[in-house]
């Protein structure tokens, strides 16, 4: 009855999994429930996606029928060529620091505020959440409703503090104003991500700390932070990606103006391709675009999966 | 290190009727251990935290040494703390971890530096600084929480049920290291369990509660063999204490065939209390299993039919049903009894208990209070 | 879907073969396409077919007839053929109308093609070759000066002493007169209006209109042979001319004067100088002529038009008229029944009574409903037509010599991108007139390079 | 050891401690209302003034739009657009009638985005649900790129990906059809529902399913009834965002719809007319396109959190 | 209710080298009581599951009956298991959580309620029926788990440490009711667990199980007796056995100034392995404490410095330094000792221990298996 410990793993081992074949236990059925959606996505996006690739190396003709002229890498000598879209990348650029520096920074501060009301947080919480269930059209007409100079509601509070400029006016304060619309409408995302993450620090965590003698700042500064730094990224994650892509604010409020002061690469590429109806550099640019996205949201799974978030 | 002192302390949580500690009393001592015990819900954690300053105190007051602290926030208490989780800081490294509350007071880098690892040496966590809390094992961040505390050379420690999160074995190993380490560095301690074991063998005294009322505060063995109540006596011991309610008839306690004398101390305070029954206990180990045959009349004995049978090799523990079926008074309740794991009754077997000499606790069946023998 | 083509009925009465089709009428949402929708009962009355009109911003517009040509199967028989963004690139996806009109079996244009006005023929119907006609002139919005009549009586005598001349809006007026007069409103008139002028200055085309008018009138142009550009249309226009000394002169004219409009202009496209004039806060300002009816709504009375300034070379007045067109993806029933609704809804009969409708309203393409007593008499307070208040003026505006036409060539949209993006860099980041002007020329020319297929 | 530990200034303890006791003189007795019970949430009365002012400021920025909205959707032509701004006026329902009466009734384009958006969010919903299972639960490898994959395409330019789109929609007689903005809206949707679902999958221990394996369900049945209603606030989250992206939707509306199929976001942009924007339309406009939407956002706030987060936290 | 068999199982998880389980041969009679003991990650969990059907077999077979179900999926195993987290459907009411399976193989619904209202009954559930999970207590969560387990009449029942998730005191009764249940109800039980005590108490055998490998399976007291290795030895009983390394020296195993005698078996055997070591193992039990005057130099004894003792009120336990200051072998290791509770040495005390006659075990230095005493 007793068997003692002698046998050799090397020479017991069995011939291998393979030979055995029945299929993992957990596989086949994972499978057969992806497929269908993996397939529709695939038609949806993969094809899509080699369309694209090919009309950035042609000219797109429309009219009886779609055809596709090569004309080989001139759609890409442009883009690499073209000043006024370098100049839209880095005001792209920056309107994605500022919209996501800003929401971050906002929604972080007002999660932190949150966090300390503890009767009516969840109305509170409620109320501030509501912009981010608005349709974007919406937003950017309420915006332009708001600043109009004649009697939008913010044009009248800046004049009688007395501001005499035009807010969708000139480039600069057309520029905040757009981002500030962006602003308004997904500051309380993060909010509400943070407070989850707020709320997930453990509370001996915290008392620990008080325990430890950190007084607030310092519980905030090495604690806390630390602590929801990975939700942060998760946000800055979400946020990111449709920061990219989304322009629907900025296409009804100033359409990349005034002196193309907001025309960041989604306004171009839409223009490119719905105003000239230049199929090839629009798809060379949602291309360079789509890569710029892919490589945003690589940067931040590469850091969750350093900190070890992913699954 | 410093003493600690509870006045009348009382916590009465917003929203409850029923004071969680209700105006408890306690005086430890400079450099003692003290152990917290009770069942779930006492108000252990309560008292604990009202000490650390993470918990409002509704009344009376707390001092630690020779200050008040009672509204004192937790920074200024010069305590540390080791929770029942641990609460290591995830995201930094071990070193972090113990270094923070020296980081905390702007202690010089050096200094930080070589009482961490000071603390990592006794702690054996020397080549786990740079790791972080989620890399370790079970044991090993209780080991950080405990380094956590003594980088610290606070003046009180206070622990809550530190070694709940471990696997039984670990649980052994460092429940005398946790002892040996407060002994060596002397700092008071106060120590929250509901183990048995840890509060048999850790503390120098023990204090137990009750819906937050102190029930006895004494040391270990004095707690395990003079019980200042039911409570204590039935809650204290593992397996406990077996107890059942006697009748006084004459100047014995009868239960059944079963008769035990009673001294006249015993007698003389069950007159004063005026009640005819009083509550009957003994420990497992303080039964002798006789034959059956052997002295059927015999007074301190009682029959026992063996359920169950729990042999661990070095013990072995009867469970049992009192088969006296004319008095059905004892029927419902198990008997517990230590036998030889040498010879161990079979499961079914009648056998005869006899309780040993002086080795009964008698207890009032009206105030739970202990009987003089 | 594959639908079929529309049912025809034959052997009854023209108007009524295609019975029971439904046609699809893709328009911006202009003043006579408001009148025409808030009741289509004359139509679907007399011919039995039913129409959906779907109305869109004018970008929105463009690219789904773009994608809807492209598709080759005509999701909108009826098509709003902006000449600049729709018929200059894609005249070729449109039904060259004279087939339908010489079809024996439909019914023919009252009138005649030759009842349209024909500056307005060849600039909304035409492309380059004489001999097409793929569009109907079907709303003719014409740029003009607008002004308040009530302020500028108050204040003639004063503003005729101080400024040295009769400011009295009308074609005698030039530029720099009108630059005179805003800048008086600006400092004697704080009490009833805040700003002398404000301009449709937005980064949007709105702003190469009023630009252009400017542009012309101090003798610079876009292109060579401007005014066939302009009315033709053409494929390869040649260099563009927006260097020339005369269209910096332009440039730096309109740059002055935008410095003191009102600052909200570059915010405006015509909608907002349209409210902001409405809304009091200017004293004139020049924008298109439909815009009469809302004004006469809420300033009953107060405004008074008259043609545009006049520059060293004259004036001009832009002109922004489309017409309708047939999508070439129709089969043939379809078309008939599109050629209905096309004869239907540029009908005098119609335009006479778009002129009257409570929605808006639009002003005749055709010669002869301005002749009709009815329309004349309306052209004087108290109006039954209030676009016909503006009649004086517009009927100027028309003459060959004064009409503004940007030029028609099938890459304008881009063209056009580039010019108001400059143009608004010159306003807005103060770059200095001649250097937007180069770069506004090197783009153009770049873009005209690379050509077009449609 | 202690005197190494006491910090320095102990008489300046001191008087916190004389003023704490103090402060908190009451503190015997029971608490007054709003006070933090736990001492660590005890904040000076200063900070407790200086957070509700910052709320208050970001309540104000939120909130201000969307009440302007509303008023002003209830303002007749003159208020709307008034230069000074009108907070008391005789209210109007002019702009609610004119949308749904008159040539351009708001009624079908209602209808559209209902249909669109609820159909596109209940199949996103469907393929969602199983794909995000096998997401969650697969074993395989390269799973992590089949994730990022599947986000990826989430991420792609949408005036980028609505030229090709077009073309095969129009080879497929999609254009103009329900079923054709059904699909587009699946673009976004169906990544973004795998990938929410698959956070509230990865929720559920997977010995609640084996449990059921052993019980004797298939797999099928095990996720049919085991796991399925496990994951039913994941399902309505799902749902409801799903929804709200649909619904919202423009650059996709704008190409794909035409007469059949108009939705309400063209709707309020066909509002932007040559002669002029009726803001009192309009705003009437955004608030029947906004307020449902929010409704049912608000409706799942509580697992919002969940999803969106990858599950890196669990919701409140 | 049938007999299980594993012969030869290996589990191998992809992406690893080491099988999880390796070769696992082990006969489980009808009805038996196994429990599957061994240290974290030594593969009981998996063993389970390659029986359960929710991991697959990488070799061999694994019958349960007379049937093959090597790679039949888990529904068609007709088995029943407990989880450690219970995973109860959070989602249905207890009775539905009860009647799941019996749902699933579509029986009839009285039936159902019949054997749900039994199980009920039984597991002192009944009151409990419409409440969902989370409003229940640990412990009759557990009782759910079984109860789910129960009504299903299955022919084997799993456990993967059912109790781990329960508080001490509730472990101790809970791991009573669920041998009884098992013993009423006749069901082969496979039960996984860690602990000492659950392993020593409930099963009919205990199966060591370590890295993979089977060690021994016995019934708990030869087990506990008999260790067929060091490991068995080490890891059964609490605290530990003791262990030492001894030298042989003629016919007696000596260790500084401690020989003991050994048999003529033991030397043949160790003769035929050709060491001069073996390792020598007693129980703290098995040693008795002698004034350090008394027998100094008997055989079978050492010295020992206290440096803790524990008394737990029933017991005392000695922890000590061997104190053989010429021979440090056995510096570093803690020598434990049973003491008696009503005369405990002191700390800081030598004493004298002596092994037991017959107590010791002996182990090969080399293979680590026993040696015939
Ligand atoms: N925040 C709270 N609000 C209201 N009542 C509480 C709160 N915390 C604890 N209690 C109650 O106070 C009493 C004492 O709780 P405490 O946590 O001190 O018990 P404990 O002895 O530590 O129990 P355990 O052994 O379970 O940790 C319990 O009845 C508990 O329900
Ligand atoms: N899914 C898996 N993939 C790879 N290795 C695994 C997996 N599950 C378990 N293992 C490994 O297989 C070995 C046996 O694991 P198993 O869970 O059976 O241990 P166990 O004895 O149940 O331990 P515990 O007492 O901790 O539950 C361990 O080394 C473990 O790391
Ligand atoms: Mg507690
Ligand atoms: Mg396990």
């Amino acid at each position: 009855m007793t068997h003692v410990a002698d046998s050799s793993p090397v020479l017991r081992r069995p011939a291998g999994p393979e030979s055995l074949a029945p299929r993992e236990p957990r596989y086949g059925f994972e499978g057969r429930m992806m497929t269908p959606g993996l397939i529709l996505l695939a038609a949806l996006s993969i094809v899509p996606f080699f369309a694209l690739i090919a009309m950035s190396f042609s000219r797109v003709r429309l009219l009886g029928g779609v055809r596709l002229d090569a004309v080989g890498l001139a759609n890409w000598v442009r883009f690499l060529t073209d000043a006024d879209m370098w100049m839209s990348w880095l005001r792209t650029v920056v309107y994605f620091v500022l919209t996501v520096g800003l929401e971050m920074v906002l929604g972080v501060g007002i999660a932190l505020c949150l966090y300390r009301v503890l009767r009516g947080r969840n109305i509170l919480l409620s109320l501030l959440l509501l912009p981010m269930f608005a349709a974007p059209v919406i937003v950017g007409l309420l915006g332009r409703y708001l600043t109009d100079s004649t009697f939008g509601l913010y044009a009248w509070v800046l004049r009688s503090l007395g501001y005499t400029g035009d807010i969708l006016g000139s480039p600069t304060s057309a520029f905040a104003a757009v981002v500030l619309m962006d602003v308004w409408e997904w500051t309380p995302l993060i909010a509400l991500i943070t407070l989850a993450g707020l709320s997930s620090v453990p509370q001996s965590v915290r008392e620990a700390a008080a325990v430890d003698g950190a007084p607030a700042w310092m519980t905030f500064r090495y604690i806390i932070f630390p602590a929801i730094s990975n939700v942060l990224l998760v946000a800055l994650l979400i946020r990111s990606m449709d920061a990219i892509r989304y322009f629907d604010i900025i296409w009804v409020t100033t359409n990349g103006g005034p002196a193309d002061a907001t025309k960041i690469v989604p306004i171009r590429l839409y223009e490119t391709a719905f105003r000239f109806f230049d199929f090839g550099y629009a798809a060379a640019i949602g291309l360079a675009m789509l890569a710029f996205s892919i490589f945003i949201a690589r940067t931040f799974v590469r850091l969750l999966d350093t900190r070890g978030l992913t699954r | 290190m410093a003493k600690v002192l509870y006045e009348e302390a009382t916590r009465v949580y917003p929203g409850t009727e029923r004071p969680a500690v209700d105006a408890l009393d306690l005086d430890i001592s400079d450099g003692e251990f003290l152990v917290l015990v009770g069942p779930s819900g006492c108000g252990k954690s309560t008292s604990l935290r009202m000490l650390a300053g993470l918990e409002r105190v509704d009344g009376g007051r707390i001092t630690i040494g020779e200050r008040d602290v009672t509204h004192l926030p937790p920074r200024d208490r010069d305590i540390a703390m080791v929770f029942q989780n641990y609460a290591l800081y995830p995201h930094m490294s071990v070193a972090d971890n113990m270094g923070f509350a020296l980081r905390v007071m702007k202690a010089p880098k050096q200094e930080r530096d070589r009482r961490v690892r000071d603390a990592a040496r006794l702690l054996d966590l020397e080549e786990y600084l740079d790791r972080r809390p989620k890399e370790l094992s079970g044991g090993q961040r209780q080991r950080v929480a405990m380094g956590r505390a003594i980088v610290r050379e606070p003046q009180v420690f206070l622990m809550d049920e530190p070694l709940s999160n471990l696997d039984a074995k670990l649980r052994v190993q460092t429940r005398t290291q946790i002892a040996a380490l407060q002994r060596r560095l002397g700092v008071t301690t106060v120590y929250v369990t509901h183990d048995q074991v840890e509060a048999m063998t850790m503390g120098d005294r023990v204090a137990v509660l009750k819906d937050g009322l102190l029930q006895q505060v004494d040391t270990p063995l004095r707690l395990y063999q003079h019980p200042a109540n039911v409570f204590v006596a039935g809650f204290i011991g593992s397996p406990s204490m077996n107890l059942a309610e006697f009748r006084v008839e004459g100047e014995e306690a009868v239960l059944g065939g079963t008769r035990i004398r009673l001294s006249r101390e015993t007698l003389e305070a069950l007159r004063k209390e005026g009640g005819d029954r009083l509550v009957l206990g003994f420990r497992p180990e303080a039964v002798d299993v006789i034959a059956e045959t052997d002295a059927d009349a015999e007074h301190r004995t009682f029959p026992v039919t063996v359920t169950v049978v729990e042999e661990l090799g070095s013990d072995a523990f009867l469970y049992g049903q009192y088969a006296d079926a004319a008095h059905p008074a004892l029927l419902d309740q198990t008997v517990i009894a230590r036998v030889d794991p040498n010879a161990p009754p079979a499961k079914g077997d009648r056998v005869r208990l006899r309780i040993a000499q002086g080795k009964e606790r008698l207890f009032s069946a009206v105030t739970g209070r202990r009987l003089p023998p | 879907a594959s639908r079929g083509d529309a049912p025809q009925t034959v052997g009854v009465d023209q108007w009524r073969q295609f019975r029971g089709a439904t046609l699809n009428f893709i328009s911006e949402n202009t003043a006579p396409t408001a009148a025409i929708a808030a009741d289509l009962s004359p139509f679907t009355d007399l011919t039995g077919i039913n129409v959906n009109i779907v109305t869109l911003e004018l970008t929105a517009l463009v690219q789904r007839v773009a994608l809807d040509l492209a598709s080759g199967r005509a999701q909108y028989q009826v098509i709003y053929a902006d000449p600049y963004q729709v018929l200059a690139p894609y005249q070729r996806g449109l039904v060259d109308l004279r087939t339908l009109q010489a079809d024996r079996n439909l019914p023919d244009l009252p009138g005649g093609v030759g009842d349209f006005i024909p500056t307005q023929l060849d600039a909304a119907g035409r492309f380059v070759e004489p001999g097409p006609i793929y569009a109907l002139p079907y709303d003719a919005p014409t740029m003009i000066w607008q002004y308040r009549r009530d302020l500028f009586d108050k204040y003639r005598d004063r503003m005729a002493n101080d400024l040295g001349f009769d400011p009295t809006p009308g074609g005698d007026r030039t530029w720099e007169e009108y630059y005179g007069i805003a800048q008086w409103f600006n400092k004697n008139a704080k009490a009833d209006v805040l700003y002398g002028t404000g301009h449709q200055a937005r980064q949007h085309d709105s702003l190469m209109n009023d630009f252009s008018n400017v542009l012309w009138s101090y003798g610079g142009d876009y292109f060579d042979n401007g005014r066939q550009v302009g009315r033709m249309g053409s494929r390869d226009p040649g260099p563009s001319r927006l260097d020339s000394a005369a269209a910096i002169a332009g440039a730096e004219f309109y740059q002055r004067l935008l410095a003191i409009a009102d600052p909200g202009s570059t915010t405006w496209d015509w909608d907002g100088v349209g409210a902001a004039f409405r809304g009091g806060r200017l004293a004139m300002c020049p924008n298109w002529h439909e815009f009469a009816a809302s004004n006469e709504q809420v300033l009953p009375g107060k405004v008074d038009y008259a043609p545009l300034p006049k520059g060293p070379a004259g004036t001009a007045n832009m002109y922004g008229g489309t017409g309708v067109g047939i999508s070439a993806n129709t089969l043939s029933h379809e078309r008939g029944a599109a050629w209905l609704f096309l004869v239907w809804a540029t009908s005098p009969q119609t335009q006479l009574t778009n002129l009257k409708s409570k929605a808006g309203g639009g002003t005749p393409t055709r010669t002869s409903v301005y002749e009709l007593p009815e329309v004349r008499a309306a052209e004087k307070r108290p109006s039954t037509m209030p676009n016909m208040l503006t009649a004086a003026a517009v009927r100027q505006a028309w003459q060959p010599d004064k009409i503004g036409l940007r030029p028609k060539i099938p890459m304008w949209n881009e063209c056009n991108t580039a010019i108001f993006t400059q143009l608004s860099r010159m306003l807005t980041e103060r770059v200095s007139p001649e250097e937007a002007m180069r770069s506004m020329k090197e783009r153009v020319d770049r873009i005209v390079a690379r050509g077009w297929v449609a | 050891m202690s005197t190494s530990m006491t910090p320095p200034s102990s008489a300046h303890q001191r008087t916190t401690a004389d003023q704490a006791v103090r402060g908190n003189g009451r503190a015997v007795t029971a608490a007054p209302p709003g006070v933090p019970q736990s001492p660590l949430e005890a904040s000076s009365k200063r900070s407790r003034w200086t957070v509700a002012i910052l709320l208050a400021v970001a309540m104000l920025w939120t909130l201000i739009p969307l009440v302007w909205m509303l008023l002003s959707s209830f303002k007749n032509r003159s208020d709307v657009t008034a230069a000074t701004p009108q907070v008391l006026f005789a209210p109007t329902l002019d702009n609610y009638r004119n949308l749904f009466s008159g040539p351009n009734n708001l009624g079908p384009y209602i209808w559209h985005s209902v249909l669109a958006a609820g159909i596109s969010a209940l199949l996103a919903l469907f393929l969602g649900a199983l794909a995000g299972y096998g997401l969650a639960r697969t074993r395989m490898r390269g799973k992590k790129h089949l994730a990022f994959w599947i986000i990826s395409t989430r991420m792609a330019p949408i005036a980028a990906i609505v030229v090709p789109l077009f073309l095969i929609f129009r080879g497929l007689g999609l254009i103009d059809s329900i079923p054709g903005l059904v699909l587009a809206y699946l673009t976004f949707n169906l990544p973004f529902a795998i990938w929410l679902m698959s956070a509230f999958f990865a929720e559920v221990p997977p010995s609640l399913e084996e449990s059921a394996l052993v019980a004797g369900c298939t797999r099928w049945q095990a996720f049919r009834t085991v796991i399925l209603p496990l994951t039913k606030s994941g399902l309505v989250t799902t749902f409801v965002l799903c929804l709200v992206f649909a619904w919202n939707d423009y650059a996709f509306a704008v190409v794909f719809s035409g007469p059949n199929s108009q939705t309400l976001p063209i709707a309020a942009s066909q509002l932007v007319t040559q002669t002029g924007i009726d803001w009192g339309q309009l705003t009437a406009i955004g608030t029947i396109v906004v307020v449902p939407m929010m409704l049912a956002g608000l409706a799942v706030r509580r697992w919002l959190v969940t999803g969106l987060t990858l599950g890196a936290v669990t919701g409140e």
